[in-house]
């Protein structure tokens, strides 16, 4: 579904990403972990055409899609639901979960998107009116999710969703993540939260200085700590 | 008598403000910068409006209709040519893209100035009014068609540009984009077309109110800067959030002007403008009825 | 040679201006001294824009305080020129921080516009305020007196000129070397940062503004010794859009792009006179093709091309945070 | 780098020792056996570009056709023509300029007295005869002054006009000025005011009108509640207008007075409408309208050496100087020097002010050669000139 080889992407003056090179398949949850600054967020933001790549290639279902700008590489199926959600504060939940739909389907199915978005997130429905701004860090965080889903992306990318999170609420996020990879849909997910990964996910990819410096299916990584360790060190 | 006098006028002149400041608004909103070209959009259309009528010999309504694509058109071209290269270049900072940004908003107020003086800097203009009778009277008081009109066209814009907003899903993605750009980027929305948009609607504001002036006043070159000044002071007193809040600022200013000149001082009415626009933002950046949260920091 | 030439570039070309003094008629020896007047405002305003990125609209402003404040000091008060001229920069500076203090809570790009009304302000007050500035009639400046020799024909007063564009060249090196320097880059570059790393952000500022003020105070001083004569007109909105284009077409940021700035827009347009096409169009389009295209100004893109010698000031933050590295840093960081 | 900063200096170095090396062959500067250079200076380009070329084109039509007809004592006038863009520091280059590089005989310019008040200083110290275009301040032309002279009407002088001219009708006893508060507007006050004064009329003070003013409703009532005999309207034409507009719809009725800086035909114009105009009167430098016999001639040269200029007031303010430079080029004699010029200058009597409704006189201690204008008002629908008593 999603293979990148050899990219390599910054800031400025500045290389990140050292040669990423990684595969997520069609149908699988793919976890890509990391410490801090190991280049996670640059990685998500490059394959979405937030930053443009400097060398590689990014590949969605065949296609080549590292030049293309953020708009148009969401076109071809792909959502990121970033780290810091980047909610329109401003706006009511459900002007978000429209906003999520108008650019992948015709107008008369809006509403049904909408309905099935919903039934993930069944909390949202007694906030559809509310300001993005005034709800939860846990609601902010589904509303997030609940957008990018609504355009009924085939990748789903998702940036440290446990990120501030209860416990109880990451769980629950799991759960979420599972259901939806049920459905058909391929998760590349991002994560510090390395309970959260191994319980998710099936391939594990671990990235350090802006290059992976291993990966392999869940079952090889079956030590948290020793995963941890590894990412760590 | 007088006092309903002076409030005519003041009415109509801070439709004028409130529709200068709102165009001042959306760029702000949508890229955080002032826009100091704006007032040369408001002088540019009713020139477009006078060659129209008065060089083209075009009808009144087809003038205005004209001008008014011209409007769209210049902001459009304006943001391709002058905004988008500087926004777009991610070498910068965020701090420098501001600034010049900004500084070509100021490069683009000499040049279209200059540009305008070419054909038009010889000699004064006018633009015939609107309606042939020059002035109505109700109820013993006169009242100037041409105010009328533009107290009704700015009420009747200012409403569409807030349905615009909340209904349409061009709107939604204009609010979206001002509200969080990383956000839109992430739902598919070209933010690109929708600065052109953006800046295309601002000259819209800009220019209906330039067009709506000209009968009043007199085209030339140099007619955009005092409005410049005026429609800052009304979108930070209607504090840059909403549409109706910056059209009632623009209302407040221009009725508190007009008493302030007749009542206490007319020498103050010209540093009016930048009185309000630095005692608002030092000690009410939120505007009059903004709230705290709209404020772009 | 050509190694010690490139290093020493700015004290040459002071000897160079010094040497051409001996050759130059007065219509020359005339520009060549409003352009050192210009390089001084305009290194003023580099310190704000350049290094501490905050968008002040107001030098016209502060150079009208400067100007009024020594020439009313010498003919009301009969103050020596040595006295006048830095009370003029001290004066810019104090009303600098006076409108530094309360704009410091505005951010950004707000602060333009409260410059830009001060700036307004300030034209009305110079413009009615009779008793004083005598309004529009403007006022004629005496010429310094030095030991007894009036200083009046641009040939004498150029040496004055030099003599304090040279020490406030070394005193904006001096600053941006100085922690305050750097304090100016970090809050330019993210506030938030320089916070975290023990910058007092908003003294920072207020002395950001006070220091780009006492420069156009000063510039604005010397401006009314090559004039003879001010009104509120020498200083409106276009003087200050003309600063702006000195700076950013010199190189923002940049010690040396102030002279390269100044000295552009005082000659360029002398040299076009005839042609007559450098109005306002060239002037507007050329502030456009330099931010869009060479935006690091004539400065940058010598440094750049090796010509100039690397700033070590600016070279040392240069392109070092954009947007979205600030957030993926912040989010990697957490 | 060394190359391109000294290319820079060195261009610079070169461009001086050309400039030093040029040495004019005449005597005086600025001379030939055949030509006299004379410098102009005009706000050419910029936001004051409205008055740049009507007005030098007005006096260079009269040098043109003295060059047309042989020119003076054998010389042809020959005329370099810099741009001050209304701004001190460019008008002051401009006359170094033209001064120390072209080495001209003299100059004839000025178009905005703020611009052109440096250039008093450098005028008066380098000994260079100048007549002064547009240039209204009293500063400008102010003994003590050797050099600088001025052959229309200078803002200063219409006040007392004005105030004369009221004083002459018994039932005029209360006067409010109303006006912008920019230069050209700030050096007429002063003296209108002691004008009024001096005349017995009660003075009720200034209303500042916006020189950009879309709308006067707060200064027409203010006036009307002071409630004035007459009004003396020190404005420009776009905030003039304004004002009389306002001033017919909110009834204010009373005689209006204009300055200089105001035209009858032009105002009419712009208001498009005869009613508004009933109450107004203004003082204007010319003998007649455009469009009357004295004027003739004037026009006339306009349409032959300018075709392509509009035939409006402005048009002609500079004429009465390039007459009075003609004048005394021809009576200081073929033996020519600055200050033959400057003498013969002071010697003119009672010249002809061309289309300026003055006659032009000189003296050694007074350099302002034009010290009255006409009063002219609407009478019947048509601009009637109405000499200087009320009629």
């Amino acid at each position: 579904m999603l293979e990148v080889s050899g990219l390599e992407a910054g800031y400025g003056p500045q290389l990140v990403l050292k040669g990423v090179s990684m595969q997520v398949p069609k149908g699988e949850i793919v976890a890509l972990l990391g410490g801090n600054g190991a280049g996670k967020t640059t990685t998500l933001s490059a394959i979405m055409g937030l930053i443009s790549a400097r060398k590689g290639t990014v590949r969605f279902a065949g296609v080549p899609i590292q030049s293309k700008p953020a708009h148009r590489v969401f076109g071809h199926g792909v959502a990121l639901v970033p780290q810091w959600r980047e909610l329109f504060s401003e706006m009511s939940v459900l002007e978000h979960l429209d906003l999520g739909a108008m650019q992948r389907c015709r107008r008369s199915e809006i509403g049904q998107r909408i309905e099935s978005v919903l039934e993930y997130f069944p909390e949202l429905r007694s906030h559809l009116h509310r300001r993005a701004g005034a709800l939860s860090g846990g609601q902010q965080q589904m509303v997030a999710i609940a957008r990018a889903l609504a355009s009924e992306p085939k990748l789903l990318m998702l940036d440290e969703p446990s990120m501030g999170l209860a416990p109880m609420i990451v769980s629950e996020l799991g759960r979420t993540i599972k259901r939806l990879n049920e459905t058909g849909k391929s998760i590349l997910l991002v994560e510090q939260n390395v309970h959260l990964a191994l319980s998710v996910a099936s391939y594990i990819y671990i990235i350090r200085g802006g290059t992976i410096v291993k990966h392999g299916p869940t079952v090889a990584f079956a030590d948290e700590r020793e995963l941890f360790q590894s990412y760590i060190g | 008598m007088e006092i309903a006098t002076l409030l005519s006028v003041g009415v109509s002149n801070g439709c004028l403000y409130g529709l200068v400041g709102l165009g001042l608004v959306l760029v702000y909103n949508a890229q955080g910068i002032p826009n100091f070209a704006h007032g040369e959009l408001f002088m540019a259309s009713a020139f477009a409006a006078y060659t129209a009528n008065i060089l083209f010999g075009l009808s009144y309504a087809l003038s205005m209709l004209v001008a008014i694509v011209f409007a769209f058109a210049l902001g459009v071209v304006v943001e391709f040519l002058a905004i988008r290269p500087i926004a777009m270049n991610r070498s910068l900072g965020r701090a420098s893209t501001e600034v010049a940004i900004v500084l070509s908003t100021v490069g683009l107020m000499i040049a279209i100035k200059g540009l305008a003086r070419i054909p038009w800097g010889d000699s004064v203009r006018k633009l015939p009014a609107a309606f042939s009778t020059e002035t109505i009277s109700v109820g013993g008081l006169v009242l100037s068609t041409q105010r009328l009109l533009i107290i009704v066209v700015a009420f009747v814009l200012t409403i569409a540009i807030s349905l615009f907003f909340s209904k349409t899903s061009l709107g939604k993605k204009m609010r979206a984009t001002s509200q969080n750009t990383a956000g839109a980027m992430l739902v598919g929305i070209n933010t690109g077309h929708i600065y052109s948009a953006t800046w295309g609607l601002a000259a819209i504001c800009g220019g209906v109110a330039g067009i709506l002036a000209a009968p009043l006043i007199f085209l030339y070159p140099d007619m955009g800067t005092r409005m410049l000044l005026k429609g800052f002071a009304a979108a930070c007193l209607g504090g840059f959030g909403s549409v109706g809040g910056v059209f009632v600022g623009g209302l407040v200013m221009g009725i508190v002007e007009i008493f302030f000149g007749r009542y206490l001082a007319t020498s103050m009415m010209d540093i009016f403008a930048p009185i309000i626009i630095i005692v608002v933002l030092l000690f009410r950046p939120q505007g009059l009825f903004g709230s705290r949260s709209a404020v772009r920091v | 040679m050509l190694a010690a030439v490139r290093s020493n570039i700015l004290p040459l070309f002071f000897v160079l201006l010094f040497g051409l003094s001996f050759t130059t008629d007065a219509y020359a020896q005339y520009l060549i001294n409003l352009m050192l007047v210009y390089v001084v405002v305009a290194q003023g305003l580099n310190l704000i824009l350049g290094f501490a990125g905050m968008f002040a609209f107001a030098h016209g402003a502060f150079m009208a305080i400067g100007a009024y404040v020594s020439a009313l000091l010498m003919n009301k008060f009969g103050v020596s020129y040595l006295v006048a001229m830095p009370a003029a920069g001290l004066a810019a500076a104090l009303v600098g921080c006076s409108i530094g203090i309360p704009a410091i809570r505005v951010s950004g790009l707000y602060l333009a516009m409260v410059t830009m009304g001060f700036s307004e302000i300030v034209q009305w007050i110079l413009r009615n305020w009779k008793p004083v500035t005598s309004g529009t009639d403007g006022i004629s400046v005496a010429s310094p007196v030095f030991f007894g020799v009036e200083l009046s024909d641009d040939f004498q007063t150029f040496y004055i000129i030099l003599a304090v564009c040279a020490v406030m060249t070394a005193l904006a090196q001096f600053i941006i070397r100085s922690r305050l320097g750097r304090a100016f880059v970090a809050i330019r570059d993210s506030e938030i940062a320089a916070q975290s790393s023990g910058i007092n952000v908003a003294r920072t500022k207020v002395l950001a503004f006070a220091i780009s003020a006492f420069y156009a105070g000063v510039g604005g001083s010397l401006f009314s010794l090559t004039q003879h004569y001010i009104n509120p007109d020498n200083f409106n909105l276009y003087q200050t859009i003309m600063q702006f284009c000195m700076v950013i077409v010199g190189g923002a940021s940049s010690l040396i792009g102030p002279f390269i700035g100044a000295t552009i827009l005082t000659w360029l347009p002398e040299l076009l006179r005839n042609a007559q096409a450098f109005q306002e169009i060239g002037f507007g389009l050329l502030l456009i093709v330099f931010v869009i295209f060479v935006p690091k100004g004539l400065a940058g893109l010598l440094i750049d091309k090796g010509i100039l010698p690397r700033e070590e000031y600016s070279s040392r933050v240069r392109g070092k945070w954009v947007v979205r590295k600030e957030r993926a840093e912040g989010s990697e960081r957490t | 780098m060394m190359k391109s900063s000294l290319k820079l200096t060195a261009a610079a170095a070169v461009a001086a020792f050309i400039a030093t090396s040029d040495i004019a062959l005449a005597e005086e500067a600025g001379l030939t056996d055949t030509t006299i250079k004379i410098g102009m200076i005009g706000s050419l380009t910029g936001p004051a570009a409205l008055w740049g070329w009507p007005t030098i084109n007005g006096a260079k039509m009269v040098y043109d056709d003295i060059n047309a007809n042989g020119g003076i004592n054998g010389r042809k006038i020959e005329l370099v023509i810099e741009d001050s863009q209304c701004q001190a520091p460019l008008a002051l280059a401009a006359a170094k300029k033209l001064i120390s590089r072209d080495e001209v005989f003299m100059l004839h310019g000025g178009s905005c007295s703020g611009a052109i008040l440096p250039v008093r200083d450098l005028v008066l110290k380098e000994k260079v005869p100048m007549m002064v275009l547009v240039a209204t301040a009293d500063e400008i032309v102010a003994q003590p002054n050797g050099y600088i002279y001025r052959a229309f009407l200078p803002g200063s002088y219409d006040g007392e006009i004005i105030a004369n001219f009221i004083a002459t009708s018994p039932q005029l006893k209360k006067v409010v000025v109303v006006g912008n508060t920019d230069a050209v507007a700030n050096v007429r006050y002063p003296k209108l005011e002691e004008s009024i004064k001096a005349n017995n009329l009660e003075y009720l003070g200034l209303e500042p009108l916006e020189v950009e003013a879309t709308d006067a409703t707060a200064q027409v009532l203010k006036v009307k509640s002071l409630n004035p005999d007459a009004v003396v309207l020190v404005a420009r034409p776009e905030a003039s207008a304004v004002f009389l507009k306002d001033a017919a719809k909110l009834g204010l009725d009373v005689p209006v007075f204009g300055s200089t800086l105001v035209d009858l035909q032009d105002l009419l114009e712009r208001i498009g409408d005869p009613k508004p105009m009933a109450n107004m009167n203004v003082v204007s430098f010319y003998k007649s309208t455009l469009t009357e016999a004295p004027m003739a001639r004037w026009v006339d040269m306009l349409k032959k050496y300018y075709p392509d200029d509009k035939v409006q007031a402005a048009a002609f303010y500079g004429t009465s100087g390039a007459l009075a430079v003609v004048e005394a080029l021809k009576r200081a004699g073929p033996d020519l020097s600055r200050e033959k010029m400057v003498q013969a200058l002071s010697e003119i009597k009672d010249m002809d002010g061309g289309p300026m409704a003055c006659s032009v006189t000189f003296a050694a201690d007074d350099h302002e050669g034009c010290k009255t204008g006409s009063i002219w008002g609407m009478r019947d629908g048509n601009i009637t000139a109405l000499g200087d008593s009320w009629k």
